[in-house]
């Protein structure tokens, strides 16, 4: 701008001179300027991504809330299965349809109840609640039906439990497909 | 102004945006670089490449369990489902009509239902309500309680509603299923016959490296679900010391070793092969699965690291260290001071929880080299927590003028190996000792020690023999009584190499040079007059017996070391020696003074008592005078966890590992003085061993076992009631070698080699305790008596306290779950069922090889069996029944025959009892209990059968 | 010694009364506050001219943040409040007793919460804590009555629209760090109020692993959001409330969220000044 | 004595407790007078009445003294207080400026004082009388600390911290993806964007309610009956399992509460149809989509068109659209909580199978 205004007649070549190599230039320049900004953003991004990954580490050091519970044949067809009950409080029922895995925690105060094969229910040994193989409550101060905790299979063809994922049957969760294990 | 300007600008603003430009996309090269530079890690490219193998594995997998189906099943099963299907289109309209009534009958039950829940609830609300109107006396509570009855009839009428829909659903669905129930079934029974095949299939398509396989492991996405993941077991009961506090392992060895707890890769190459002991290890049914117990708890290492390098990893021997250095760049890691051990000192973990077993199962090593370790008395000189309170391994020296004289026992301190093999190790003119000067000062401390030992001993007086024995038969008693259970017979200097427990005693060579025949007799029939903690049992050998053995002891001789000669000791030197121990405790001249003071004998006295105060010979052998000595070497109790800062390896050119500087200690304990400017008392003092390399490795493994590492209670093996009982008498049955002559616990026999006709040697233990009553064993291990007296070894009488002998008898009872082994048996018997088991006796032949009183003659020892007279005192009438069954699965080998394989009566005996076996082994069982003296009398009792 | 001496006589000397001289308090005074050292930190004298009144403003860079001079109506605390100062001072509270229990406070689960007990218990003037976490309701509820109290005088309208803004996001770091400071006593109060909030992460449309829509994040059947890559997990550093969450809402709490609210309060009242001071009807 | 607790209980429970509170606070904002200074010391010495009687019902006592509930107590104090102030100046400037003065602040406003003393002093005392409550108030009333912490074991209730507990309210209501995500972020949003929705020029920088009536309506509805009432329902009226419970009532964990919900979709093809629920997730919900689609899309062109005209016309297509999304929103709140409390309505639209429910 300024330099067009102070152009005198006799300085015409050195205008020339200074005119056209920067309109060569000039788009070079807006070249450079545009690779400029645009790998900027690009460093930028790969900065606030790699700073999002780095809040993922690869090793997590919480306890295992999944366990593998054998394979779907280890279990008889009807049988409420007690093997998990102590390390892990849960019990894997196999119906005729499949499995499903019931929390061994009563929904009145947080006992475990237990499993009476003879009578064919849950009885909470601290207030009497009584479930059904099923899990729905029956009798004693029970408010709700046990819960379930996730099941599937695993990639070896084991069962899977997840206990951080619970069903509640009042809610409606049983309908869950992974709720239920089906053969 | 006047003159022109060239710009506004101090730069060419050009050149900087082509600046900015070239330094924005360095930026950008580096940051990727940044990001792909953390993405590249080792155990990635392993979890590949076992991706890769595990597919080809399961690939194969497939092709077999295709194989495996069945495909004629398949097919007709196929062509009943078309049949099935056919069959509804024929009736299509029927079908949908029921398909339409379930829908029904479903819409119907769904809202019954769930007016039902929710009448439930209102009701259950409306009882806590009324419950607590109630109690707290409320106006509204009769009102409440009436509601609540009304509730309750709707809540009735409901459920029963409820109950019809459900009927009704069902049986529409009962309808539908008779058109499709059948094509279900079919579907089922498909896939159940394809379940494998289908199962191995989606884990084909999983482990494919396929575009997902590439978008999940992205970097920067990684995070999400990688299928390459790190693999970690947090072990929070094994914890790992950094010094100001221990903390969990955390062991990534599964990174890499990704199939170590899984069957079925023994065959892949390393680090992807199975654990070579899946029954012990790692498997989840094992009694250490990989959850709770981990790698680095046993194998060492560093738990928490992911490349080859920084997991510790240990070379096996120099070759492979050198193969490491090429292929992983390996190199020792110096800041992690507890490397992975190399594979046979493994078993040195067991100890940390085990220690508490007086037997590991399964560790053999470990086993061997703790007897080893306990057996040299290296706990002697050394203090461990747990071995304080064992006997002292060497022979109590009260009596030991009585036994030896003062020559020998010169030469046997000077040079015990020159004698014969022993356990007892060379102390003087070793590496560090052996110039001139210091063999002559040696040889002083050596004489001294002799008669400061007789200065203090007391003797016996053994009358003279009477009579002599014949040499011949006394080698042929030591030779088939049992002798050669714990002793051997070699020729002096001879490292005989037999099994560890037959070394258990002394080796027999030289006898008569070393002792006199009084001693041999004396001692032979009864050690514990000598020696009272000795583990030298009783032979209960008669007087013409113990003359022979005597006799053939006494004629073995040493030559070569009677002929050596006893050096004359100069007595200046001896002065020397006596200022040198006075000089320790008091002034050079009073030293000088107090010297002059005493007598040749006090000079030896005070010489050999420091002697033995400083190589610490009462650590081994009850010596009086050190009744409180302490014992002299290091501690040992955490010596496998020792930094190797803190061993001193010296000039020795050996490797800088623990093991190594270990096992040369143990090989040459004075080594590591080799080329250094010592005095003599800051010499080292670990005597000799002379430990064969084998020997020496085992007991590297013992001293690695010894860590700091605290296990908690919980971690450890805990001995269950049953196990506690069995540990009592387990250390007594290995303390006394029992399983030298006797198999127990598949282990032992040893003296087996000896006696080469199967039918005389001693009995195999492993069913003792189901078998014999335990009022009977008691009895018997208090007063043997021959069971089968046509046996030459002899059960030796050990002379158990009673506390003991319950231990013992606890034990073999423990071990078959015999919780209570005292027990009243209530015989009964029927003539007739007697009658006829003494017609199967005799149709059975039994009297062929078992007797009744009397043993039969020529029959081969072989085809001995017990006399069965004893029977009614001795076994357990349930354990003849099952050993009648199947001998074969109580005993494997035992030559008593099978007479009911798998529960068969053989043709010859269909007609006794109805041919049915239960009934005929009864019968025999009962007739053997009649067999013992007292049992005619016995009457049957009323209402018996 | 004896140079002590003298120069204590050689003081007496200076200072004695002399006729025609002010008192030696005076002299005193005068003497300090003709120092050099006084006059670098004061620049000034008490401020009794208007000139020094408004140097006082303009010379400190605390209170510079001040105009010299000021709508009456802006000093009246009928008008404001003062709920925007205390916010502020809050803050200066919080940061400085934080400083404090920081000396005795760690983050992690084996000592968390016995060093708040400890605290309690041990420390002497412990009642930092009871400062600190009251001071930190307080602010919430000042922060929150000085917006009401911005609305409700229309101060949002132009041209303090972008500084409303820069208010609505102080308020959310607000919350925030009251938010992140709940967890770290470690009770029980702590842990499940934190488990409440953050349960709701879990439901983040897209991003939650129970939100609408995660499942479409999926790669066949495998999922890419679940409760081990989900919004919640990076504000907890796992899947439930647990040592990483400790560090993290720590780390938050301790340095993330302060720095950038303090940035932001700078723009903030800069923001006040270049838009005309406290508002006032135009 | 009895009966007026067990009224006060009955009247506290949500939906009338809410209902009266709606009521109240539109009768309340335009009766002008009720902000008077007279007015205002009768509804505080009243409202510190019933706090010091009902001090002495223990179960009152318990919730109101738990350390945490402490400042909330204040909160509420506080923000009645400086809302009735504010009203109260706020009607004095509309009484003046019908008389055609300027309001109060007007008269300050040109006369400029110096800021040393003036304000730096008052900024002083304010800090030093700050100082002065917070230390007092950190001597007397320890924080809370309670038994540690436990993944296990979860109190009942569990509670977020106090100011998001109207969003924990909500949950009662929405799913957490509304209640926890979708309208934090909305509320956040709608502040943002408050300055440039509300193109109202009155009202800038003085204490008025004629002059923005429906803002200050709008705001006053969304702090004081949608935020604060929550919270405190939040806080003092949930017990365990999050049942209700009276001011005046125990918390009982084993109180039960019949959750009787039911879905539209059920409404629609369960009770009204009776052909049962479709399978397919879109045939099942088509109805609740349609309705919260023609909720968001429909509506505010309707309005449009009758009865907001002239705002309409006001604010342009852009603010109109931005604005009364918002407003929708935040008017879905007390419609869905009617809706509950009428129809026993769990949810419009129910796709538990994306979780995606409203």
């Amino acid at each position: 701008m300024s330099s067009e205004k102070e152009a005198v007649p006799g300085k015409v070549p050195e205008k020339a001179k200074g005119a056209t190599p920067p309109k060569v230039s000039r788009r070079s320049f807006l070249n450079w300027i545009a690779i400029g900004w645009g790998s900027l953003t690009a460093a930028t991004l790969v900065g606030v991504a790699a700073t999002l990954r780095f809040m993922f580490p690869n090793v997590l050091f919480e306890p295992p809330s999944s366990f593998k519970a054998g394979f779907p044949d280890e279990y008889a067809v009807g049988e409420v299965d007690e093997r998990w009950k102590e390390k892990f409080g849960v019990w894997i029922v196999r119906t005729t349809e499949g499995f499903f895995a019931l929390l061994a925690v009563c929904t009145h105060l947080g006992c475990p109840p237990n499993w009476l094969a003879a009578e064919a229910k849950y009885k909470c040994p601290c207030h009497g609640s009584g479930f059904y193989r099923t899990g729905i409550n029956f009798e004693g101060p029970a408010p709700r039906p046990l819960e379930r905790a996730r099941i599937m299979l695993a990639d070896d063809g084991q069962i899977l439990v997840d206990k951080s994922r619970k069903f509640l049957w009042e809610k409606g969760e049983w309908e869950d497909p992974e709720s239920f294990l089906k053969v | 102004m006047s003159t022109p300007k060239k710009s506004d600008h101090a730069h060419d603003i050009g050149k900087l945006n082509v600046i900015f430009g070239v330094t924005c996309c360095v930026l950008v090269v580096v940051m990727i670089w940044m990001v792909l530079d953390d993405y590249t890690r080792e155990w990635k490219d392993y979890q590949r490449q076992f991706n890769r193998l595990d597919m080809e594995k399961t690939r194969r997998e497939v092709a077999q369990a295709r194989a495996q189906v069945d495909r004629r099943k398949i097919q007709e099963l196929q062509k009943q489902r078309q049949e099935a299907e056919k069959r509804i289109e024929q009736k299509r309209k029927d079908y949908e009509v029921a398909r339409h009534e379930l829908a029904k009958a479903e819409a119907e039950w769904y809202e019954v239902d769930q007016d039902q829940r929710f009448a439930k609830a209102t009701y259950d609300s409306l009882r806590y309500d009324y419950e607590v109107a109630r109690e707290e006396k409320r106006g509204s509570a009769q009102k409440l309680g009436r509601e609540l009855a009304e509730t309750e009839k709707g809540l009735a009428d409901l459920t029963a509603r409820l109950d019809a829909a459900t009927a009704r659903k069902d049986s529409a669905q009962a309808r539908v299923n008779e058109y499709v129930g059948q094509i279900a079934v079919i579907g089922k029974e498909m896939a159940g016959m394809r379940f494998q095949q289908t199962r191995l299939q989606q884990k084909v398509e999983r482990l494919q490296t396929n575009p997902v396989f590439y978008v999940r492991n992205a970097p920067m996405l990684d995070f999400m679900n990688p299928s390459l993941d790190i693999n970690q077991y947090i072990l929070d009961n094994l914890h790992m010391d950094i010094n100001f506090m221990t903390i969990p392992r955390v062991d990534r060895c599964t990174t890499c070793h990704l199939a170590i707890d899984q069957k079925g890769y023994e065959n892949m190459p390393q680090p992807f092969r199975s654990h070579p002991r899946l029954d012990l290890f790692l498997a989840a049914d094992s009694p250490h699965p990989i959850d709770s117990v981990g790698c680095t708890s046993c194998h060492l290492g560093r738990d928490r690291g992911t490349t080859f390098g920084t997991a510790a990893h240990t070379p096996r021997d120099a070759k492979q260290e050198e193969q490491w250095k090429k292929k992983y760049h390996w190199h020792p890691m110096h800041r992690w001071d507890y490397p992975m051990l190399t594979l046979n000192n493994v078993e040195a973990s067991c100890y940390k929880c085990h220690a508490s077993e007086s037997y590991v199962q399964g560790a053999d090593r470990l086993n061997t080299a703790l007897r080893l370790f306990e057996q040299s008395g290296c706990f002697g000189c050394h203090k461990v927590k747990g071995f304080e309170e064992l006997r002292k391994t060497g022979p109590d020296l009260k009596y030991i003028a009585s036994k030896v004289d003062k020559d020998w026992t010169y030469k046997w301190i000077e040079s015990p190996r020159e004698f014969r093999h022993t356990r007892m190790p060379q102390f003087f003119h070793l590496t560090n000792t052996n110039t001139p000067e210091d063999r002559a000062r040696s040889q002083v401390e050596i004489h001294s020690m002799v008669e400061y030992l007789f200065s203090v001993s007391e003797r016996l007086k053994y009358s003279l023999l009477k009579g002599g024995g014949s040499a011949p038969r006394g080698q042929e008693l030591v030779n088939t009584l049992g002798c050669l259970g714990c002793h051997v017979v070699g020729e002096p200097g001879d490292n005989v190499q037999v099994a560890d427990r037959r070394l258990f005693g002394p080796n027999l060579a030289g006898m008569g040079s070393k002792t006199t025949r009084e001693w041999i007799y004396h001692w032979i029939k009864d050690p514990s007059h000598y020696f009272s903690r000795t583990y030298m049992p009783r032979l209960r050998l008669s007087d013409q017996e113990a003359l022979d053995i005597t006799a053939y002891l006494a004629s073995l001789r040493n030559p070569e070391f009677e002929k050596r000669p006893v050096p004359k000791i100069d007595p200046k030197l001896r002065d020397d020696v006596a200022l040198y121990y006075l000089h320790q405790h008091m002034r050079e001249k009073e030293a000088r003074e107090e010297l002059q003071k005493m007598s040749d004998g006090d000079k030896d006295v005070l010489i050999g008592q420091r002697a033995i105060q400083q190589y610490g010979c009462f650590g081994c052998h009850d010596i009086r005078g050190f009744e409180r000595a302490q014992s002299v070497g290091v501690e040992l109790t955490e010596e496998g966890s020792k930094l190797l800062d803190r061993l001193d390896f010296g000039f020795a050119r050996i490797e800088h590992t623990k093991a190594a500087w270990f096992f040369q200690k143990l090989k040459d304990p004075r080594i590591f003085d080799v080329g250094k400017v010592k005095r003599r008392e800051e010499k080292l003092k670990m005597p000799n061993f002379h430990f064969t390399d084998r020997e020496a490795s085992h007991l590297v493994t013992v001293l690695l076992s010894f860590t700091k590492e605290r296990v908690p209670a919980e971690a450890r093996k805990v001995l269950d009631a049953r196990e506690a009982q069995m540990e009592a008498g387990r250390r007594l049955i290995k303390s006394r070698n029992c399983q030298a002559c006797h198999v127990l616990e598949n282990t032992g026999g040893d003296i087996f080699a000896t006696i080469a006709d199967s039918g005389l040697r001693p009995p195999i233990l492993e069913p003792e305790g189901e078998k014999v009553k335990s009022e009977w064993l008691f009895r018997f291990l208090k007063e043997p008596s021959p069971i089968r007296p046509w046996l030459k070894v002899r059960m030796p009488t050990f002379d158990f306290t009673d506390t003991e002998l319950n231990n013992i008898v606890t034990y073999f009872a423990s071990r078959h779950h015999q919780v209570f082994p005292y027990v009243t048996y209530d015989y009964r018997f029927p003539p007739e069922q007697v009658a006829a088991g003494r017609h199967l006796f005799t149709v059975m032949r039994c009297l062929n090889c078992h007797f009744t009183g009397t043993v039969p003659a020529g029959v081969s020892a072989e085809d001995l069996a017990p006399d069965l007279t004893m029977a009614r005192e001795r076994l357990r009438p349930d354990w003849i029944v099952r050993w009648m069954e199947d001998p074969q699965k109580i005993q494997p080998g035992t030559r008593m025959p099978t007479y009911y394989p798998e529960g068969k009566v053989a043709d010859q005996l269909q007609g006794i009892l109805k041919g049915d076996a239960g009934q005929q082994i009864l019968a025999m069982r009962d007739y053997v209990l009649t067999l013992g003296g007292r049992s005619q009398s016995v009457p049957a009792r009323a209402g018996g059968h | 010694m004896p140079n002590v001496r003298e120069w204590l006589n050689s003081l007496k000397q200076k200072f004695a009364p002399k006729e025609g001289q002010p008192p030696v308090p005076k002299r005193v005074r005068d003497y300090i506050g003709g120092s050099q050292i006084w006059r670098s930190f004061l620049r000034h004298g008490l401020p009794k001219t208007d000139r020094i009144r408004a140097l006082v403003v303009l010379s400190n860079v605390l209170l510079h943040l001040h105009p010299v001079k000021i709508r009456r109506s802006g000093v009246k605390l009928r008008y404001t409040w003062c709920m925007g100062g205390l916010t502020f001072f809050l803050f200066l509270v919080e940061t400085v007793t934080g400083l404090l229990l920081m000396f005795y406070y760690r983050p992690t689960l084996e000592y968390a919460y016995v060093d708040i007990v400890e605290l309690r218990e041990q420390v002497p003037l412990g009642v930092m804590r009871e400062l600190h976490r009251w001071g930190a309701h307080a602010m919430v509820i000042t922060v929150w009555l000085h917006m009401f109290r911005v609305f409700m005088t229309g101060s949002y309208k132009p041209p303090r629209e972008f500084n409303w803004n820069v208010g609505v996001v102080l308020l959310v770091l607000t919350l925030l760090l009251s938010f992140t400071g709940y967890l770290l006593p470690w009770d029980q109060l702590a842990i499940w109020a934190i488990t409440v909030g953050t349960n709701m992460a879990r439901a983040t449309p897209l991003l939650g692993h129970e939100g609408p829509g995660s499942q479409l994040l999926a790669l066949g059947d495998v999922k890419l959001i679940h409760a081990g890559s989900d919004a919640r997990f990076a504000l907890l550093g796992g899947r439930f409330v647990g040592a990483g969450a400790l560090l993290r809402f720590y780390v938050l709490h301790c340095v993330g969220i302060p720095l950038v609210a303090a940035t932001l309060m700078a723009i903030h009242f800069w923001r006040v000044r270049k838009d005309g001071g406290i508002s006032g009807p135009l | 004595m009895q009966f007026v607790k067990d009224l006060f209980n009955f009247l506290s429970s949500p939906a009338i407790f809410f209902t009266l509170v709606i009521v109240l606070f539109f009768v309340a904002l335009r009766t002008r007078r009720l902000w008077t200074d007279r007015v205002g010391t009768v509804a505080l010495v009243a409202v510190v009445v019933y706090f010091v009687v009902s001090f002495f019902d223990p179960n009152f006592k318990k919730v109101v003294t738990a350390p945490d509930n402490v400042p909330i107590v204040g909160m509420l104090f506080l923000i009645g207080f400086f809302a009735w102030f504010s009203l109260k100046q706020a009607y004095e400037n509309d009484d003046r400026m019908a008389r055609g003065e300027p309001p109060a602040e007007k008269l300050e406003t040109d006369e400029k004082v110096w800021c040393w003393p003036d304000l730096v002093y008052t900024e002083l005392i304010a800090l030093l009388v700050a100082s002065i409550v917070l230390l007092v108030w950190a001597i007397l009333i320890e924080a809370p600390l309670e038994e540690p912490a436990s993944i296990t074991v979860a109190p009942n209730p569990s509670k977020a911290p106090w100011y998001f507990l109207g969003l924990q309210e909500m949950l009662v209501y929405f799913d957490p993806w509304l209640a926890g995500v979708v309208f934090p972020s909305l509320i956040i949003l709608g502040l943002m964007a408050l300055p440039y929705i509300d193109t109202n020029p009155k009202g800038n920088g003085y204490y008025t309610f004629r002059e923005r009536a429906r803002e200050i309506a709008l705001f006053l509805f969304g702090f004081l009956v949608l935020w604060v009432f929550m919270i405190m329902t939040g806080t003092f009226l949930r017990g365990p399992n999050w049942n209700f419970f009276g001011p005046y009532e125990y918390w009982d964990p084993h109180k039960l509460v019949p959750l009787n919900n039911i879905n539209f979709s059920e409404f629609i093809w369960v009770r009204w149809l009776g052909t049962g629920l479709p399978q397919q997730w879109l045939a099942r919900e088509i109805f609740g989509i349609l309705v919260v689609l023609a909720y968001f899309l429909a509506l505010p062109p309707l309005l449009a068109r009758r009865w907001l005209n002239d705002i309409h016309r006001k604010m342009g297509a852009a603010r109109y659209a931005v604005g009364i999304v918002l407003i929708l929103s935040m008017i879905a709140l007390p419609i869905k909580m009617y809706l509950r409390w009428i129809f026993n309505l769990k949810y419009i639209i129910a796709i538990p199978e994306f979780f995606f429910n409203i």
